[in-house]
């Protein structure tokens, strides 16, 4: 009886933003009286977070204070067409064109400020707490608040703004492949710790090092929580999932959460993550969607540390202990290959 | 968990000076969520609520004899049971809606059925079990006919027909082939001068997406002749749209409400629920709920389907991979869904996060008699990673070399020009590598850690689009009659060359412009500094320090590897050896007569032509019959 | 359309029970036909009989009445050495409802407590009042419980083990008790019984024998380990494939005989 | 066929008719509009339907109605005290502890059973309670922090 120690690196790039639908995506900002703003969409908030990254998106873009904002999402009545929260498009496609639905109407606030302070309008800043000012000169100021109340009662003027985000449509080549199929890519790095127990197969990841760069974290608690469950998805895609454990016979299928593995809460793994941010041309504030990529280089980092602690080859998903096993088996015993990178 | 920012690294591309954002800001629904009282789909109450269970299909692939539904229709509670024939448009393809693939899926089967699980009958009646109920008592009369599960397997000659919009059992790609081809330099010659080769099959699970929510939706009647539906639906306008056309009904008498879901992952684009439950209430006049229970969720809702990847790389002894070749497999089940666009973008993907000079793939959507598969978490992506990233281990022990190194000597940077013909920026594997490795004291050669994604790329061979050899094998058909071997250039076929720097297209990556300038915000504002912002960067400035790391292929290398004419075999007539830009599309035997090399650029009128064959396509779209009256996109198959 | 029938006595209950019946117990099982439309059956028949709930206690022979739940043998000091086995069932909501009766119904790959029920030669005691072996009553598997009649274990003398994926709560790839009672020294007498071994728990009787008169250590367990999987067919199942169980069949017993960690 | 059963819903009397066969969930959601516990598989394999019944946590979903005649039933959405949120749904919402926030009302109930028992829990005793709980999100650490930090604050007030 033994338990063998490995350890396993993959990296990965992801696209965002896929572009082989040529899909647009549509939002609408508009003030009430008392210069809230309300941002209308038919994004899908899954729990990835599209309400409040469009929210915060929208807060910066205007000028005003985050809580000024909200989102309203799904109702096709009141908000503009959206191909939908997919592919790592939400925040990409749809941060765009909140930005610059957001930006017409922050044009148009300072318009109306500017009518109100009687300045021009390219001389007026936003403080970010609900004020607007001539640039270098903060006394000269009105508030939010007071401007759309001026627009709308005495100037007549919408504080309001559309943006559509399009990236047109790529065509595929059908001999060469050639395409533009995305906006850009997302990267990581991750290196898995775990062990192996030589005579059940069972397989249990001990540590998760992973770098991820997501362009920039538009909101890093929301880019944690999608990096740390992703991770969690990864370690269950590698080592529980399927919905037919004989693939491709469709013998024993699963039909609850019993029979349907994945691991559980006493199953968690230590993970330190490092966030870097290399902001991507065209993408909102540089930012790309880490929700979809991030559970990716866990299932190669998973297999190549089991190579590494016994010397079994996985390639095929999920690793369960009776893979592991049986690969033992047929090398006559596990076959450690050393710590890499020592 | 603990996170740490490595705001050092490009920090000379990004200003951080924000009110907003980056900030851990709380989220905006979080209180609805810690109080019960977010409203997902389900949280909807109407008096009268009817509720939908289906007759499902008991086999793998069978004939429909005969239906019988007289007893389930007297039976207390039931209020109507719903067959395709009720339906105005039964079959449909979901990526109809952006012109893609035929409709070769009926909302309820009428004639056979493809796998078990699918629907045939919907009863609507006033409680759950008296819809069960009626269910068990309906009578199907079936003919069992054989059946296909491996894909591979529904490739060969003998298999039976899964699905006869598809007679070949694979999706059929620009009406020419019978997969997705990618081919960028010479991969042959390339293998015959390698030191290794290494190669490797990898085999992706079927995984459920698991949302705590199932999926479902409840339509109700509004006033105005309209019905609301409360939807679980990834895609609001998909669901609409698909609504509209299968219920042959305007749009604007839909009225779809969402946008709050319990997990998705990728499980909620399909839009089936919407359209079953829109039409029991047009049909009863009353609120229909149409849901999941968990074990419809696991088996009939669509998985990430099974992919099976083959691999085959020539390397250098010094770890320079100079060819990838790939065979790969999307496991589509009955019915075509999204397979065949996850096919495509797999394509886009290769060869994954490095740069290689010669690289070509066949990849097929295939048709099997299971539970069709959807888009998961990673699409068409996470099956094609652990596939490359399992091999670039094997890969690094055939030259003895360090996994991270062979990762960064391979590593795709700024300029360097992909396989799907377009340049790399925006690169940040090299420091993803780096920054794992110095976290967790795994040692990297000097050369190693002081890479980076900015410098080194785009030179030599790794810089241009190189001289591509062609084929056309795998015209639909032609696998099915004479048992083809799947890997690229298996066959016999014609082969063409394309000349180095051909390119057939020009499409942007970037969006389109504002519509008015007042929506263009400016740069300084969205935190990109100096060459990194919008619109698309040149190169950026190059970090002195950094080494390249990068042993730069000798230019004989770079140039020579696949000289014209000089592949083995007599040389090819010249009509196969250039392959002018307006042929997109067109079968390759036929190339219209064309001055060699010309490059696409200089073709304004082969461009026009191809904008206005996507708009005739996009109309001729719009006026089909059943086609919903607004579209979401617009390409070609 | 189902019926429920609610009755004040168990007796009552048992006498209602017919194949068009099914008896609930804390629910888990039967519920969940319900909720999928089961129509195997269309009565559901059950008691307010608080008698069911008891725990009764002469001496080290315990009678606990086939409704108490997981919960309330995890709260019995004289239930004690039965914790093992009530807290590998389900999260904490199941084990508030799950009962003991319930448990000895549960189809493959449950009845974990049954598992170490077996191996302490439980006598079910019926409501017509009829005593059985608990391995009679799985071989047939109907009628209504009463209660379960069980001596106590000595000292160290039982052992429990689940092998699950999930931690800390999964379903069982397989699940071992051995009760090792001893005579000088050597073992005497013990039981060994498995769940997700075959289609209900099973006594594995070639271990038991294998055992007879030998130390509890490496060599002593030797043949019994040789003999783990004697005479069983493990089923396969989504959790694992009976191949699997077979081979780390052994495993599992040493661990559980000799007392080696769990990973 | 229909029967009454009154029970106490959060701290109210509550009376509701129940179909015959018919879950708690069921009648909490549509019965007496409660639609705080969720419904994720019937099974009560995914812990969402979670409530409490005489403070101990049952799945809702396998709970046959009638059998709550007398008793006293909790959910998520009573949790609060008024607009004062219970130091759980604090540390959630500071923790992130939900994303798509489907499984968070039953997560709560869970939590609250174990707190109410055991006021400082290690954090294996907060894995045993919410082990019945599945959560597809979050990977389940911030869920765990979150109690573990809410029994922290509740410990200091």
């Amino acid at each position: 009886m033994a338990i063998h120690h490995g350890r396993g690196f993959a990296s990965i790039n992801y696209p965002i933003g896929m572009n082989l639908g040529g899909d647009p995506s549509q939002a609408l900002v508009h003030s009430t009286p008392d210069g809230k703003f309300k941002v209308t969409l038919s994004s899908i908030d899954l729990g990835q977070g599209i309400k409040s990254v469009g929210r915060q998106l929208a807060a910066e873009t205007l000028g005003v204070p985050v809580e000024d904002v909200f989102v309203d999402t799904a109702d096709s009545d009141t908000g503009p067409h959206d191909m939908g929260s997919f592919a790592s498009r939400g925040t990409h496609r749809m941060g765009n064109a909140i930005i610059r639905a957001a930006t017409e109407a922050r044009a148009q606030l300072l318009e109306a400020a500017a009518e109100e302070l009687e300045v021009d309008a390219s001389d007026l800043v936003t403080d970010g707490r609900g004020n607007i000012h001539v640039r270098g000169a903060p006394s000269r100021s009105i508030s939010v608040e007071a401007t759309a109340t001026a627009a709308q009662f005495n100037q007549g003027r919408t504080l309001a703004g559309r943006g559509i985000f399009l990236v047109p449509l790529s065509e595929v080549d059908s001999v060469t492949g050639e395409m533009t199929p995305v906006s850009s890519f997302a990267h990581a790095a991750l290196i898995i710790d775990l062990t192996v127990d030589d005579e059940t197969g069972e397989v249990e990841v001990q540590n998760i090092n992973s770098a991820y760069e997501v362009g920039r974290a538009l909101n890093p608690r929301l880019v944690e929580q999608q990096l740390i469950g992703g991770a969690w998805m990864g370690v269950s895609h590698a080592l529980y999932e399927t919905t037919e454990p004989n693939y491709p016979e469709r013998s024993h299928g699963p039909i609850d959460f019993n029979h349907y593995l994945q691991p559980g809460p006493g199953d968690t793994v230590p993970h330190h993550i490092s966030v870097l941010e290399r902001p991507a041309p065209d993408a909102p504030f540089g930012g790309k969607g880490p929700g979809e990529m991030c559970a990716n280089p866990v299932l190669p980092a998973i297999a190549n540390a089991v190579f590494n602690a016994v010397g079994v080859e996985c390639d095929s998903l999920p690793i369960t202990p009776e893979k592991v096993l049986r690969g033992i088996r047929a090398n006559g015993g596990a076959r450690p290959q050393g710590r890499p990178g020592a | 968990m603990n996170a740490e920012y490595r705001k050092d690294l490009f920090a000379d591309e990004r200003s951080d000076d924000f009110d907003i954002i980056g900030k851990p800001v709380i989220r905006q629904d979080i209180l609805g969520h810690v109080t019960g009282r977010s409203k997902f789909y389900d949280d909807h109450a109407f008096d009268g609520l009817l509720h939908m269970r289906c007759v499902r299909s008991p086999h793998h692939h069978a004939r429909i004899r005969s239906v019988d539904s007289s007893a389930a229709e007297r039976q207390g509670g039931v209020v109507r049971v719903l067959g395709g024939r009720d339906v105005p448009v039964n079959t449909n393809t979901l990526l109809s809606l952006i012109n893609f693939g035929r409709d070769d899926e009926p909302l309820l089967a009428t004639d056979k059925v493809g796998y078990v699980g699918q629907p045939i009958l919907a009863v609507v009646a006033t409680s759950v079990r008296a819809a069960q109920e009626a269910v068990d008592a309906v009578k199907v009369d079936y003919e069992e006919l054989p059946h296909v599960l491996d894909v591979e397997e529904a490739l060969k000659p003998e298999a039976p027909i899964v699905n006869e919009e598809y007679p070949n059992n694979s999706f059929d790609y620009f009406d020419t082939y019978d997969h997705q081809k990618l081919r960028f330099g010479d991969v042959e010659t390339a293998f015959s001068k390698a030191d290794h080769i290494v190669e490797g099959e990898y085999q992706m699970s079927p995984i459920e997406q698991a949302p705590i929510e199932t999926c479902g939706a409840i339509a109700a009647p509004e006033t105005n002749d309209r019905i609301t539906v409360h939807t679980s639906t990834q895609a609001l306008f998909f669901s609409v749209g698909v609504t509209a056309k299968q219920l042959d009904v305007s749009s604007a008498r839909l009225h779809f409400i969402g946008g709050t879901v319990g997990g998705g992952f990728g499980g909620k684009v399909d839009s089936h629920h919407e359209p079953l439950a829109a039409l029991a209430c047009l049909a009863t006049g009353k609120p229909v709920k149409y849901m999941w229970d968990r074990a419809e969720e696991m088996q009939v809702g669509g998985p990430r389907g099974g992919e099976r990847w083959r691999i085959k790389d020539g390397v250098m002894r010094d770890g320079r991979i100079i060819a990838r070749a790939f065979t790969g497999f999307f496991d589509a089940g009955a019915y075509t869904r999204l397979s065949s666009y996850a096919v495509q973008k797999s394509t886009g993907h290769l060869p994954g996060p490095y740069s290689i000079p010669n690289v070509a793939s066949n990849v097929y959507c295939v048709f099997t008699n299971r539970t069709p598969s959807t888009a998961m978490r990673g699409f068409g992506i996470t099956a094609v990673d652990f596939a490359i990233e399992r091999h670039m281990d094997k890969v690094a022990r055939a030259v003895g070399m360090d996994p991270i190194e062979l990762r960064i000597l391979n590593a795709y940077r700024d300029g360097d020009m992909k396989a799907h013909r377009r340049e790399a920026k925006n690169c940040a594997l090299i420091e993803s590598c780096q920054a794992v490795a110095q976290k967790t004291g795994w040692r990297l050669s000097a050369d190693a850690a002081r890479a980076s994604s900015k410098s080194g790329g785009g030179v030599g061979a790794l810089g241009v689009i190189p001289e591509t050899v062609t084929d056309d094998e795998g015209r639909i058909g032609e696998r099915r009659r004479s048992g083809l071997a799947p890997e690229p250039f298996s066959g016999q076929g014609t082969r063409g060359l394309l000349p180095e720097g051909h390119s057939s297209n020009n499409s942007s990556a970037f969006g389109n412009a504002p519509q008015r300038e007042d929506m263009e915000a400016e740069i300084e504002r969205l935190g990109f500094i100096g060459a990194a912002g919008v619109p698309p960067t040149p190169q950026g400035p190059m970090d002195e320090t950094a080494s390249s790391a990068r042993p730069i292929a000798p230019s004989e290398t770079a140039h020579t590897t696949h000289p014209a004419g000089a592949r083995g075999g007599p040389s090819l007539p010249a009509a196969y050896t250039q392959r002018p830009a307006s042929t997109i599309n067109q079968p390759f035997a036929q190339p219209p007569a064309q001055a060699p090399g010309t490059p696409a650029a200089q073709q304004p009128a082969a461009a026009e032509a191809e904008s206005e064959s996507a708009t005739t396509h996009f109309q001729r779209g719009v006026r089909r019959p059943g086609v919903s009256r607004f579209i979401s996109g617009s390409r070609r198959r | 359309m189902l019926e429920v029938q609610t009755y004040p006595t168990v007796g009552e209950a048992a006498s209602a029970m017919d194949d068009q019946a099914r008896f609930l117990g804390g629910g888990t099982l039967i519920m969940n036909r319900v909720n999928y439309g089961d129509r195997r059956f269309n009565r559901i028949v059950r008691t307010t009989d608080a008698s069911l709930s008891e725990i009764r206690v002469e001496g080290d022979r315990l009678e606990v009445g086939a409704g108490v739940t997981m919960a309330a043998i995890l709260a019995s000091r004289d239930l004690d050495f039965l914790s093992p086995a009530a807290r590998a069932v389900g999260g904490p909501a199941i084990r508030n409802m799950a009962s003991v009766g319930g448990n000895l119904m549960a189809p493959h790959p449950y009845g974990d407590l049954a598992v170490a029920l077996l191996a302490l030669d439980a006598v079910v005691r019926m409501v017509s009042g009829e005593e059985l072996s608990l391995e009679d009553f799985l071989a047939r598997r109907n009628g209504v419980v009463r209660s379960l009649l069980i001596r106590r274990p000595r000292g160290d003398e039982f052992r429990f083990r689940k092998v699950s994926r999930v931690k800390p709560k999964g379903v069982s790839v397989m699940s071992m008790a051995a009760r090792l009672t001893r005579s000088a020294g050597r073992l005497s007498g013990v039981r060994v019984a498995y769940g997700a071994m075959a289609s209900t728990p099973v006594r594995v009787r070639a271990v038991e024998s294998a055992l007879e008169g030998v130390s509890l250590d490496h060599a002593g367990i030797t043949a019994a380990l040789s003999a783990a999987t004697e005479g069983l067919d493990p089923p396969d199942d989504p959790i694992a494939s009976g191949w699997y169980r077979r081979e780390v069949a052994p495993v599992h017993l040493r661990r559980l005989l000799l007392g080696e960690d769990a990973r | 066929m229909k029967s009454p059963v009154t029970f106490r819903l959060n701290g109210s009397e509550t009376a509701v008719f129940v179909d015959s066969g018919a879950n708690l969930l069921d009648v909490l959601r549509r019965g007496c509009g409660d639609l705080s516990p969720k419904y994720g598989c019937g099974q009560g394999s995914c812990g969402a339907c979670t409530v409490l019944i005489g403070g101990e946590p049952h799945v809702s979903c396998l709970v046959l109605a009638e059998t709550v005649a007398g008793r006293s039933v909790e959910t998520t959405g009573g949790l609060s005290n008024g607009p004062d949120l219970h130091p759980l749904q604090r540390a959630f919402i500071e923790g992130f502890a939900a994303q798509c926030g489907y499984c968070t009302p039953g997560m709560l109930m869970s939590a609250k059973a174990l707190l109410d028992r055991n006021p400082s829990p290690t954090r294996s005793e907060v894995e045993e309670a919410i082990s019945g709980n599945l959560c597809r999100c979050t990977g389940y650490e911030p869920i765990i922090d979150a109690i573990l930090e809410a029994a922290k604050q509740r410990g200091a007030a």
